[in-house]
C-alpha cells in the first residue's frame, strides 16, 4: 500500500515540483490567476482527447482517428454554420459524424477482428479526407453564431467555462470507468478479453460502445476548439493525437497496476500543459523547449520509481 | 546435491516461506505437498532463480550460491516446470521447447531438424499425437500442458523441478509421463514433485515433506509415504465416495442431441436429469471441453439442444447465463482469470448486474459485492489476504477456487465444470464436491468434465467417457470401475 | 489545350497555398489543360516521390508550389533531364526550372514590418512568431531582422516558433503566456506575425485578456485576417500576396512554355499589396 | 494450414488486385519500367523504417522516436558537411548517434520500466530539439559531396541502388529474426516476456540491442533520404512515423499468428507506395486520395478475413 502511494506520488510529485519551480522563475506571470485561468483553458481540448484515449486504451486497443474525428466534426459544424443552419442543429450532427465514425472503428474492429490500429488509421484518414473535401482546403471562419463562441469562451463566476467542461467530462468518465458496470466490463476486457467473453460480456457491443464515445468525445474536443478559436481548418484536430497518448501514457506510470485511469491522464495533460505554458513565460529558446519538454516528462515518470524497492 | 536453509520469503503480510530448510541428494526423488498457498510454488521459484528469498541459504554440492536470473539456475542444471508456465503462444512446441537452451547447429545455422528431431523422440513416449509444428496458441490446453512435460524432460539436467505437471492430465496420460520420468529418475536426475495427486507422490516419490504456511510441518520417507499420512500433516481428512442412485424420473433438465463442436466431431447425445452430477471422463483431447464450450455458447456448434423443455441454442455465453447456465472454464490463466484485478472484481463480474443497489443503475454496490466475496471464499475455502488484493498474488489453487466461487452461491439450472479442481488440494477437493452435489440436490444439473479419473467415479451418477471426438459409454454408477473407465478412455473400437 | 499538368505541393493545407492552387486551376481550365493536383502534408520525401511520379507518367508540366526546387533538386534535375518543365509558384530561382513566380518575400516582410513599426512610432516591445523552416517565412524573418537592427528603439521581448499544423491554438496559447510574461500596458506593442494564421491566434489571446495597447500585423491577406481588421480590434494590417495574380502571371507564362517559346524571366514576382483600415475604407471609433 | 495460407494470400491478393487496377487505368506510366524504378526508390526510406519498427513490435515495443532519429542523423551528418567533414566521418558519426540514441531507449524501457511509448517519444523530442538546434530550423543544402548523393541515387546494373538497400537490409533483418538465436529471443519476449524470464533469457540485453538497431537504422533511413533529396530539414523524418506502423500492421494481418514479420512489413509498405504512386499517376484529387488510401488499407486487411471460417 505504502509503495503503491509513493509510486503514485513520483508523477504528482514531478507535477508539483515543476510547478514550484515555474513559480520561483516567473513568480507574478506563471502564478497569477490569470495564467491558471489560462492553463485551464489550453489543456481542455486535450484533456477531453485523452479521456477518449484513455476509454480506448482501458479496452487494450488504440483509436489513432481521434484528431481526425475532432477536425471532421469541426468542419462539419462550420460548413453547415455557412449554410445557415443553427447551432442545435449543427452541433449535435458534427457530434453525431464523430459518434458514428467512432462505432465504425468498433465494428472494424471487433466485429472483423482487424487490428484497432490499422482500423482506426484508414478510417481517421477517410474521416480527414472528408474534413478536406468538406472544407474545399480553406479556413472556415463566417457566419458563425455568438451562441456557439460561448461554448468554450469567457467564464462563469470567474471559472472559465472550459473548466466546467473539464471537470464534467473528466468527472463522467472516471466515474464510469470505476462505478459502473460498463466499466467493470472495459477493464475486464481490455485486461482478458478471452476470459472475458467466456464470463458472458457483450464483448462486440462494448467495444463499439467504447470506440463510439471516444468519436463523440473528439468531435466535441474538436468543437470546443473551433469555439475557442472561432475558425476551422481542416487539419486542426491532428496534433493532438501524440500528446493524448503520452498523456495516458504518463497517467499509467502513476497507476498501481499500470493500468490507464482518467485522473492519471489529467495529470499527464496537466504536466504536459503546465510545461509549454511555464516555458513560453520564462522565454525558452524553441529547440531548448524541445529539449526540456522530453527531458521533464523523463524525469517525471522516473520520479515515481523514486519509492520503489530495489 | 541442493541444500537449502533458512529461507524466508514475504509477501507484504503474507509469510510465504518461513525458515525452510532441505536437502536433496543426488539422485534422491522429493515430493513436496501442502494445501493451496502454502509456499510450494514460491519455494520452487526460488530454487530456480525466478525469485529470491528474503532469507536464507542456497547451497549446491556444498558451495552457496545465488541465483540473479532463472538463467543463472538453469547454468547449474537446474529444469523446471512451473505451476502454470506461460509459453510463447507464437512459437510451435519444438521451439518452446527449445526456448533458453542451447540450440543445435549444422553449419553455423540453427539445425531445425535436429530439434525437432530431439522433441519428436520424447514426444512418442508422451503425447504421440500432438502436433509439433502447430503454434501452441492453437493447441488446446490439455496439449499445452504436454509442451511443458516435453519442455521439461527433453532438456537433461541435473535436477527436474515440476509444479504440478499432471494437474489437468487424465490418470492414463499422467502415466506414460511418469513412464518417461521414471527412466529420467533411472538415470540419475534428482526431482522435486510437486502435486495434490497424492497417490502419484506416494508412488513416486521416496520422501515426502508436507509444507503449511511457508513451514515444513512433517517429512516422511519411503513406506511412511502415504496419501493419508500426508492429509493428516496438512490438517485434513479423506474423503468418503457417495452412494446415491439416478433418479430417472426426474425432469430432464438439458438434452443433448447430434451436438458436434470443436474437438467433439462424433455426434453426441446426452440427457441430464434434474439433481444428477454427470461426470465427463476421457483422454486429452477426446472432446470433453468442446461439448461444455458448446452448451456454453463460447465455440460454434451444430445439432440440437434444450433445456428445462424448451429449445436452447446459445450463441454466446452471454445468451447462456441468461438461460440459467453457469460455467468454469479450464484453463483458467487464458480463460478465466483478470490477473490484473482485484479478488472481489474477479469473483462478481459474469453476475454483475446482481449487486446493484438502484435496480434501474448499473452501478454496483460495493458493499454488497465485497459481503458476498467473503461468503463464497470461506463456502471454497479460499485463502486470501484481502479481498482488494490482485488475483495474480493468489496461489495456483487458490486461483481456482476463485474461479469456481463465481457461480458458488448462483442458483444455476445447469452448471458446467470444466477441470474446476485442477490444482486444488485434497481438502478443498472434497469441499467443491460437497457443493456441486448440493448444486445438483437443489434440482439442478451439472456437467463436470475432470481428468481425476477418482474424482469422475466419486462424483458422477452417471460417467460420460469420451474417446476421439465422441461419447464411447456412458457408464452408471454401478457398472462405474476405475478399469472400466480406463478402458472405455483407450478402446480402440468406435462407439 | 489537353496537356497534362502536374501540381505538386507539400502544403496544401496551408491556406495560402490553396488558394494559389485554385486560382492556378481556374487558369488552367481556360487553356484546357488537365490538372492533377498532389499533396504530400508536409512530407518531403513524399514530394520527392510524387515528382518523380509527374516525370514518369508523362506529364507536360510539373508546377510546385511553396517549396524551394533545391529541396528535392535531383528529382527536379531528373524532370529537365526527362524535357519536363518545371515551374514554381512562391518558391525559389533554381537553375533547373524554367521559372519562379513570387511575390518577393523579403519584400513582404519589409512592407509589414515598416507599416507595423510605424504604428508604434518606431518605439516599444515587439513580439515575433515565426517558422524558419518555410524559406518564404524564412525571409521575411530575415527582414525583421534587418529592420530590427536599424531600429534600435524597438526591442523583441519575446518570441515563438510556430507549431504546424494547429497554428492558430498554438499561437494562442504562445499569445496567452506572452501577455503575462510581460504584464503591464506598454509591455507589449506590437505582435509580428509572419503570416496571418499566428497573428489570429495571438488576437484571440489578446482579445480574451483584454489587453489593450497591442498591435498585430501579418501578412498574406487572410479573409479572417481582413475581417479582424475591420473589426477595429488589435489587428490593424496585412500584406497581400497576389495569390491569384502569381498563379494567373505562372499560368500565362507556362502557355507560352507549352506552346514552345520561354518565360519572359526566370523570376517574376506578383506585386504586393498592404492591406490597413486606411486602404479597407474603415473608420474606427 | 489451408487457412493460414488463404488469410496469407488475402493481403497479397489485395495488392495484386491493386497492381493490376492500376496498370489497366495507366498501363503507359503505371506499368512502366521508369515507374518501377521510382517505386522501388520511394519505398527504401519507409521499408527501412518499418523495419526499425518490425524489430521492436517483435519485442511488443513501441518506438515512436524513429522519424525524430533520422532528422537529427541527417541534419548532423549535413552540419559535418558544412564544417568541411569526410563523408567518411560524417556517416558513421550520424549512424552512432541513432544507435546511441535507441540504445538509450532501450535502457529507458529495459532498466527503468517506462512504457515504451512514453520513453521513446520523450527521448524522441529530445532528439527533434537537437536536430532542430543544430539546423537552427532551416533548410541544409549546402557543401554536400557527390559521395554521399552516391548513398542513395542512381542505378547499378538497371537497379536503383536504393533497390539493394531494401534488399539487404530486410534481406538481413528477416534472416535475422527467422533463422538466428537473437531473433527467436526477441519473438520470445515479445510473445510472452515472463515465459521468456522464465527461460532464463537476457531481456534486459536483448531489448537495448534491439532498440539500439532501430536507431541505427533509423538514422540509416534518414542518411538515404538526405542523399537523396540533397537536401535536410530538421522534421524531414517525421512523417514516416504513422505510414511506418500501419505498414508493421497491416503485414501483422497477413501473419498466421498475427505477430509482425519483415515480409509482411514489405508488403505493408508495398502496399501504401503502390496506392499512392498510382493514385498521382492517374491524377485522383488530393482529398479523394484520402478517402481512397483509408478505403483501400480497409479492403486489403479485410480481404485476408475471405478465407475465413466463419
Ligand atoms: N507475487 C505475490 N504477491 C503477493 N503474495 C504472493 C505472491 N506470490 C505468492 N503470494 C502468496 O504467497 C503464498 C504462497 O503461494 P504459493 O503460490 O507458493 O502457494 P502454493 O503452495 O504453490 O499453493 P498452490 O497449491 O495453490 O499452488 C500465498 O499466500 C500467495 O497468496
Ligand atoms: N472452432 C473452434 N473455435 C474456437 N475454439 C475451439 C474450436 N474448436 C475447439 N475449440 C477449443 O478447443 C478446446 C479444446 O480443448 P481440450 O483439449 O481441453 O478439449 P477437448 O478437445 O474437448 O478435450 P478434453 O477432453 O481434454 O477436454 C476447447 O476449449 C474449445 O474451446
Ligand atoms: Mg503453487
Ligand atoms: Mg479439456
Amino acid at each position: 500500500m505504502t509503495r503503491t502511494n509513493l509510486n503514485r506520488f513520483g508523477t504528482l510529485i514531478a507535477f508539483v515540483l515543476l510547478c514550484i519551480g515555474f513559480s520561483i522563475a516567473a513568480p507574478a506571470a506563471f502564478a497569477s490567476p490569470a495564467n491558471v485561468f489560462n492553463l485551464v483553458q489550453q489543456m481542455a481540448t486535450l484533456a477531453i482527447v485523452a479521456t477518449a484515449a484513455t476509454l480506448v486504451m482501458t479496452i487494450s486497443e488504440f483509436d489513432l482517428s481521434v484528431g481526425f474525428s475532432a477536425s471532421l466534426a469541426a468542419v462539419i459544424c462550420f460548413v453547415l454554420f455557412g449554410q445557415g443552419y443553427d447551432v442545435w442543429l449543427a452541433v449535435p450532427a458534427a457530434l453525431l459524424v464523430g459518434i458514428v465514425g467512432g462505432a465504425a472503428n468498433g465494428v472494424l474492429v471487433a466485429r472483423f477482428g482487424i487490428p484497432s490500429f490499422v482500423a482506426t488509421l484508414a478510417l481517421g484518414t477517410i474521416l480527414s479526407g472528408f474534413a478536406f473535401g468538406l472544407s474545399g482546403g480553406q479556413s472556415l471562419f463566417q457566419s458563425v453564431p455568438d451562441g456557439f463562441k460561448s461554448l468554450a469562451r469567457g467564464d462563469v463566476f470567474g471559472i472559465p467555462v472550459l473548466g466546467f467542461w473539464i471537470v464534467a467530462v473528466l468527472g463522467v468518465a472516471a466515474f464510469v470507468l470505476t462505478q459502473t458496470e460498463f466499466g467493470r466490463r472495459l477493464r475486464a476486457i481490455g485486461g482478458n478479453a478471452q476470459a472475458a467473453r467466456l464470463a458472458g460480456l457483450p464483448i462486440v457491443r462494448d467495444v463499439i460502445v467504447t470506440f463510439a464515445i471516444a468519436g463523440g468525445l473528439s468531435a466535441l474536443a474538436g468543437l470546443l476548439l473551433a469555439s475557442r478559436l472561432g475558425s476551422v481548418q481542416h487539419t486542426m484536430g491532428e496534433p493532438l493525437l501524440l500528446p493524448a497518448y503520452a498523456a495516458v501514457f504518463i497517467g499509467t506510470t502513476a497507476s498501481p497496476t499500470g493500468a490507464p485511469t482518467v485522473a492519471g491522464t489529467l495529470l499527464g495533460v496537466a504536466i504536459t500543459g503546465v510545461m509549454v505554458n511555464g516555458m513560453t513565460i520564462v522565454g525558452v529558446e524553441p529547440f531548448v523547449q524541445k529539449i526540456m519538454t522530453g527531458v521533464i516528462i523523463l524525469v517525471a515518470v522516473l520520479l515515481r520509481r523514486v519509492g520503489r524497492a530495489r | 546435491m541442493l541444500e537449502l536453509s533458512g529461507i524466508s520469503r514475504r509477501f507484504g503480510a503474507t509469510h510465504a516461506l518461513e525458515d525452510v530448510s532441505l536437502a536433496l541428494s543426488e539422485g534422491e526423488v522429493l515430493g513436496l505437498v501442502g494445501p493451496n498457498g502454502a509456499g510450494k510454488s514460491t519455494l520452487i521459484k526460488i530454487i530456480a532463480g525466478a525469485d529470491r528469498p528474503d532469507a536464507g541459504e542456497i547451497r549446491i554440492d556444498g558451495t552457496p550460491v545465488q541465483f540473479h536470473s532463472a538463467h543463472d539456475a538453469y547454468a547449474a542444471g537446474i529444469r523446471v516446470i512451473h505451476q502454470d508456465a506461460p509459453l510463447v503462444p507464437g512459437f510451435d512446441t519444438v521451439e518452446n521447447c527449445y526456448l533458453g537452451r542451447a540450440y543445435p547447429r549444422r553449419f553455423g545455422r540453427i539445425d531445425r531438424k535436429a530439434m525437432r528431431r530431439a522433441i519428436a523422440e520424447v514426444a512418442a513416449d508422451i503425447a504421440p499425437e500432438l502436433d509439433l509444428d502447430l503454434p501452441v496458441m492453437f493447441l488446446p490446453p490439455a496439449e499445452r500442458q504436454f509442451v511443458r512435460l516435453l519442455r521439461a524432460v527433453a532438456d537433461k539436467g541435473r535436477l527436474l523441478i515440476l509444479d504440478e505437471p499432471t494437474a489437468a492430465l487424465p490418470a492414463e496420460d499422467a502415466e506414460r509421463f511418469y513412464d518417461v520420468l521414471r527412466r529420467t529418475r533411472e538415470r540419475g536426475t534428482s526431482i522435486i514433485l510437486v502435486s495434490h495427486r497424492l497417490d502419484e507422490i506416494a508412488d513416486f516419490c521416496g520422501r515426502a515433506v508436507v509444507i503449511r504456511d511457508g513451514r515444513i510441518v512433517a517429512r516422511f520417507v519411503e513406506s511412511e509415504v502415504k496419501p493419508e499420512s500426508m492429509i493428516a500433516a496438512m490438517g485434513g481428512s479423506a474423503s468418503e465416495r457417495s452412494t446415491r442412485a439416478t433418479d430417472t424420473s426426474a425432469p430432464k433438465i438439458i438434452e443433448i442431441d447430434g451436438v458436434t463442436a470443436g474437438d467433439l466431431t462424433r455426434p453426441a447425445a446426452l440427457d441430464v436429469h434434474a439433481g444428477e452430477v454427470i461426470a465427463l471422463y476421457g483422454l486429452a483431447g477426446s472432446g470433453r471441453s468442446s461439448l461444455l464450450n458448446a452448451i456454453w455458447g463460447a465455440i460454434p456448434w451444430v445439432g440440437k439442444m434444450r433445456l428445462a423443455g424448451a429449445d436452447y441454442a446459445p450463441r454466446s455465453p452471454r445468451q447462456a447465463i441468461a438461460r440459467g447456465v453457469s460455467c468454469v472454464p479450464a484453463d483458467r490463466h487464458r480463460s478465466g482469470l483478470f490477473v490484473s484485478e482485484d479478488l472481489v472484481f474477479n469473483k462478481t463480474l459474469p453476475l454483475l448486474s446482481g449487486y446493484r443497489r438502484l435496480r434501474g443503475l448499473p452501478v454496483p454496490d460495493v458493499k454488497a459485492e465485497q459481503a458476498e466475496f467473503v461468503v463464497a471464499a470461506e463456502r471454497v475455502s479460499l485463502s486470501y489476504g484481502d479481498p482488494k488484493q490482485l488475483a495474480r498474488t493468489l496461489s495456483g489453487g487458490n486461483q481456482q477456487k476463485l474461479i469456481f466461487a463465481r457461480w458458488a452461491n448462483r442458483h444455476s439450472k445447469v452448471m458446467l465444470l470444466d477441470e474446476p479442481t485442477e490444482g486444488v488440494d485434497v481438502m478443498a477437493k472434497a469441499t467443491i464436491k460437497d457443493i456441486i452435489r448440493a448444486i445438483a440436490a437443489d434440482g439442478n444439473a451439472v456437467l463436470v468434465s475432470t481428468s481425476d479419473r477418482d474424482e469422475a467415479l466419486e462424483l458422477g451418477d452417471r460417467i460420460a467417457v469420451f474417446r476421439q471426438g465422441g461419447i464411447v459409454r456412458v457408464f452408471t454408477r454401478a457398472e462405474a470401475s476405475a478399469e472400466a473407465l480406463s478402458a472405455a478412455a483407450q478402446s480402440r473400437e468406435a462407439a | 489545350a489537353g496537356e497534362k499538368v502536374s501540381v505538386i505541393t507539400p502544403f496544401l493545407a496551408a491556406i495560402a497555398t490553396g488558394e494559389m492552387i485554385e486560382a492556378f486551376k481556374a487558369k488552367a481550365a481556360e487553356y484546357q489543360w488537365t490538372v492533377d493536383v498532389v499533396d504530400t502534408a508536409g512530407d518531403m520525401a513524399a514530394f520527392a516521390s510524387r515528382v518523380e511520379d509527374a516525370t514518369t507518367s508523362g506529364a507536360n508540366a510539373i508546377v510546385l508550389v511553396s517549396v524551394d526546387p533545391t529541396q528535392i533538386q535531383d528529382q527536379v534535375d531528373k524532370a529537365k533531364a526527362a524535357g519536363v518543365p518545371v515551374i514554381t509558384i512562391d518558391g525559389a530561382k533554381n537553375a533547373s526550372s524554367v521559372l519562379n513566380v513570387t511575390s518577393d518575400n523579403y519584400v513582404l516582410g519589409e512592407t509589414m514590418t515598416k507599416f507595423l513599426f510605424d504604428q508604434i512610432g518606431n518605439k516599444g516591445n515587439i513580439v515575433r512568431f515565426f517558422y524558419s523552416a518555410h524559406p518564404g517565412v524564412h525571409q521575411r524573418e530575415l527582414a525583421l531582422d534587418a529592420a530590427l537592427k536599424a531600429n534600435p528603439e524597438i526591442k523583441q521581448v519575446a518570441d515563438h516558433y510556430v507549431a504546424v499544423p494547429g497554428q492558430v491554438d498554438d499561437s494562442r496559447a504562445a499569445m496567452d503566456a506572452m501577455l503575462l510574461a510581460n504584464p503591464g500596458d506598454g509591455a507589449i506593442n506590437a505582435v509580428w506575425a509572419a503570416w496571418d494564421e499566428p497573428g489570429i491566434g495571438a488576437n484571440l489571446a489578446i482579445e480574451a485578456a483584454g489587453r489593450k495597447g497591442i498591435v498585430i500585423a501579418g501578412i498574406d491577406g487572410n479573409p479572417q485576417a481582413i475581417d479582424l481588421i475591420k473589426a477595429c480590434g488589435a489587428y490593424i494590417g496585412t500584406v497581400r500576396q497576389g495569390f491569384g495574380e502569381m498563379a494567373s502571371i505562372a499560368a500565362g507564362e507556362l502557355n507560352t512554355i507549352l506552346a514552345g517559346g520561354s518565360a519572359k524571366a526566370d523570376e517574376l514576382y506578383a506585386p504586393v499589396e498592404l492591406i490597413t483600415r486606411e486602404s479597407l475604407g474603415v473608420t474606427c471609433p
